[in-house]
C-alpha cells in the first residue's frame, strides 16, 4: 500500500481502501510525520487530486469518496479564505476534528494488531485437551401442598366409603291400615259413598295416593267378604262404597 | 535441564486431547530430551495433589484425583411433583398410621403400585415404623417429621378436616373382615 | 502439600470444560471453603510450571503456559483468521464499549459489511448489550467474557494502551461532527 501511495499514478484505484478514512489514514502515514503533526491542508490536497485520478470508478464503491472528497474542498475553502474571527465553525476546529478520527482509527487498528498478537487460546496458549467435564446432578425435591393431600383423603373416602343402602321412610298407607279404617267406617256407610271419602283426612301427595290405592284393596278385599258393596256407573267414574 | 522438559511434558500432556505415548510426547520436545526423567518428576510433583499423572498401558494423562470425583457433581434440586396414587397413599398415611400396606390397599380400593411407598420414602415423608402383632406380621408405615415440616403442620391432629371425617366415621380403623382377602398379601411384600 | 481446599479447587478447575466464577467453584466445595486463598495459593503453585492458573474476566481456568506455544502448536487448527474489518470491528468495540454499529461505521468512516458483527458474535466475542437511550434507540454492543478468556486479557483495563489512548481522548464518545457523511445513517438503525 505505501508503495501505491507514493506513486498514486501507477495503480489508481479504490477498491483496495476500506472507505474514505481508510484513504485518508494511508496518505497521512505517507507524510512520515506524527499524526498530530500532519498538514491536513496537504492531506486534502492529496486526497482530493488521488480521487481525481481514480481511473474506474465504481459509483457505488465511490459515493462515500466522493462525500468525504466534497466535505474536504469545503473544510479547504474555509482554511483558505479569510475568515472572520468568530467564524461558525472554525475551520480548524474542523481540522482538529479530522485529525482525530484519524488518530482514533489509527489507535484502533492499531489495537486490533496488538490484540491479534496476544496469546490466544487455541493458537498460543491452550486449555485442557480432555476435561472430565462437570456435572449437575438432579436431586428430586418433592412439592406437594397440603391442600393436595386433604383432597387426595377426601377423594378416597368418597370413593371407598362402604356403601350402605338406607331405604327412605316413604309416606304409605299399609293395607292392613287401610283394612282398619274401612271396617271402622262401614256401619256409618248405609248410603253409597265415594271411595276418596274413607281417606284419612289431611292426606296428600304420595300419602293420598297409596291410601287411595290401598283403601281400593282394602274395599275389594271387604266385597269378598260380604261386609260392603261396590259400584261404578262406568269405567273411571268415581269408585262407590257402601256397607251391604 | 529437567525443569525446561518437565514444564514442556506437562503442558503437552495438559493439552493433549487423550491419552499420549512416550513417542508421542517426545515428538513435541527438543531432541535429547530426558522425557523419562520427566515423567517421573512429574509423577512425584503432583503427587497429593488435585491432579495426578498416571500411566495406564503405556499412555500418560493428567487425571483429577480419585478421591476428589464426589465434586466433580454437584447436586442441584430438582422440583418434582408426587403424582396421585402417591398423594393418596400418603394420606391415608397420615390419617391412619401406622398402617400397613394392606390396609392402604384396603382404603385406597385399588393396589399398590410397585414404586409408591419407595417413592414416599424417598421425598422422607414416609419411614417404616415396625411390625403389626398379629397373622402375617405385616409391616407399618407412617409418617416422618419431615412430613410434618413440609406441610407445616405441628403434629397430624393438625390435619385439617381429621374432625370431620372422624365424624363421618371413615377413619375408623379398617376391619379384617373389611379386606379379608388383602391381609394375607402383607406378608409377601 | 496442598491444603484440602486447594486440591478441590485445582481438581474442580481441571475437570471443567471452560473457565469458571469463582460462584461455580464455591458450588462444588464443601460450604465455608476459603476459595480466595486456595485460588491465591494455587495461582503461586503454578508460576513457572508448564501450566498455569489465571483469571480472565472474572473467570478461572488453566491453560499451558505462553512461552511453550512453540511445542503445542504442531498439527493443530489455527483460530479462525479474522479479516482487517473484523478484527477492526472488534478492537472499536472492545475500547468503546458499548457501542452502537452507527458508531463504529462513524470510526472507520465506512459501513459495516453484514457479516462482520455477526462474524463476531458467532466467534463467541462479542454480545448485544441492550439499546442506547435515544433517537431510533440503537442497539449497542459490548465483548463477552469469552473475549477476555481468548485474548488472555484479566479485565478490559488489560487492554493494550487503554489508559494512554483514553488520557488522549480517542475514547471519547463518538460525536457526529466526526462523521459528516454517515451522520445521517445513524438514525436509521
Amino acid at each position: 500500500m505505501a508503495d501505491a501511495v507514493e506513486s498514486p499514478v501507477l495503480t489508481i484505484s479504490l477498491d483496495g481502501w476500506e472507505g474514505p478514512l481508510d484513504l485518508l489514514l494511508a496518505l497521512a502515514r505517507a507524510q512520515k510525520v506524527d499524526l498530530r503533526d500532519i498538514s491536513i491542508l496537504a492531506l486534502v490536497e492529496q486526497y482530493l487530486s488521488f480521487v481525481g485520478d481514480a481511473g474506474r470508478i465504481d459509483l457505488e464503491v465511490a459515493a462515500d469518496y466522493l462525500v468525504m472528497a466534497a466535505w474536504l474542498a469545503y473544510l479547504k475553502s474555509l482554511l483558505l479564505l479569510p475568515r472572520a474571527p468568530d467564524q461558525d465553525p472554525d475551520p480548524d476546529m474542523l481540522a482538529a476534528l479530522l485529525q482525530q478520527r484519524l488518530q482514533r482509527l489509527d489507535a484502533m487498528r492499531d489495537a486490533g494488531a496488538r490484540l491479534m498478537a496476544r496469546d490466544r487460546i487455541g493458537r498460543d496458549v491452550f486449555a485442557r485437551g480432555m476435561p472430565e467435564g462437570l456435572r449437575t446432578i438432579g436431586r428430586p425435591v418433592f412439592r406437594t401442598a397440603i391442600f393436595d393431600l386433604i383432597d387426595a383423603y377426601a377423594q378416597v373416602a368418597a370413593r371407598t366409603a362402604p356403601v350402605q343402602h338406607q331405604v327412605r321412610r316413604r309416606p304409605v298407607m299399609a293395607l292392613d291400615q287401610a283394612l282398619a279404617r274401612l271396617r271402622a267406617m262401614l256401619p256409618d256407610a248405609a248410603e253409597w259413598r265415594r271411595l276418596e271419602s274413607f281417606l284419612p283426612p289431611g292426606a296428600q301427595g304420595d300419602l293420598r295416593r297409596s291410601a287411595v290405592a290401598s283403601s281400593f284393596l282394602a274395599a275389594l278385599e271387604l266385597a269378598r267378604q260380604g261386609q260392603a258393596v261396590l259400584r261404578q256407573d262406568a269405567p273411571f267414574a268415581p269408585l262407590m262404597l257402601k256397607a251391604s | 535441564m529437567s525443569t525446561a522438559t518437565a514444564r514442556a511434558v506437562e503442558a503437552v500432556l495438559f493439552a493433549a486431547d487423550r491419552p499420549l505415548t512416550p513417542d508421542e510426547i517426545a515428538r513435541h520436545l527438543p531432541a535429547g530430551a530426558d522425557l523419562r526423567e520427566a515423567l517421573a518428576r512429574l509423577t512425584d510433583d503432583y503427587r497429593g495433589r488435585g491432579i495426578e499423572l498416571v500411566e495406564r498401558g503405556g499412555r500418560w494423562h493428567f487425571q483429577t484425583a480419585p478421591d476428589l470425583s464426589h465434586l466433580l457433581s454437584r447436586e442441584r434440586d430438582e422440583p418434582r411433583r408426587l403424582g396421585r396414587a402417591a398423594v393418596e397413599t400418603l394420606a391415608i398415611i397420615a390419617y391412619h398410621e401406622p398402617v400397613s400396606r394392606a390396609e392402604i390397599e384396603a382404603i385406597r380400593g385399588v393396589q399398590l403400585s410397585k414404586g409408591t411407598l419407595d417413592l414416599l420414602m424417598e421425598a422422607g415423608w414416609v419411614r417404616p415404623a415396625g411390625r403389626r402383632d398379629g397373622p402375617g406380621r405385616p409391616l407399618l408405615y407412617a409418617t416422618t417429621p419431615d412430613f410434618l415440616s413440609h406441610f407445616g403442620l405441628s403434629s397430624r391432629r393438625d390435619l385439617p378436616g381429621i374432625d370431620d371425617l372422624k365424624a363421618a366415621g371413615l377413619l375408623d380403623p379398617v376391619s379384617a373382615t373389611f379386606a379379608p382377602e388383602l391381609e394375607s398379601d402383607a406378608e409377601n411384600r
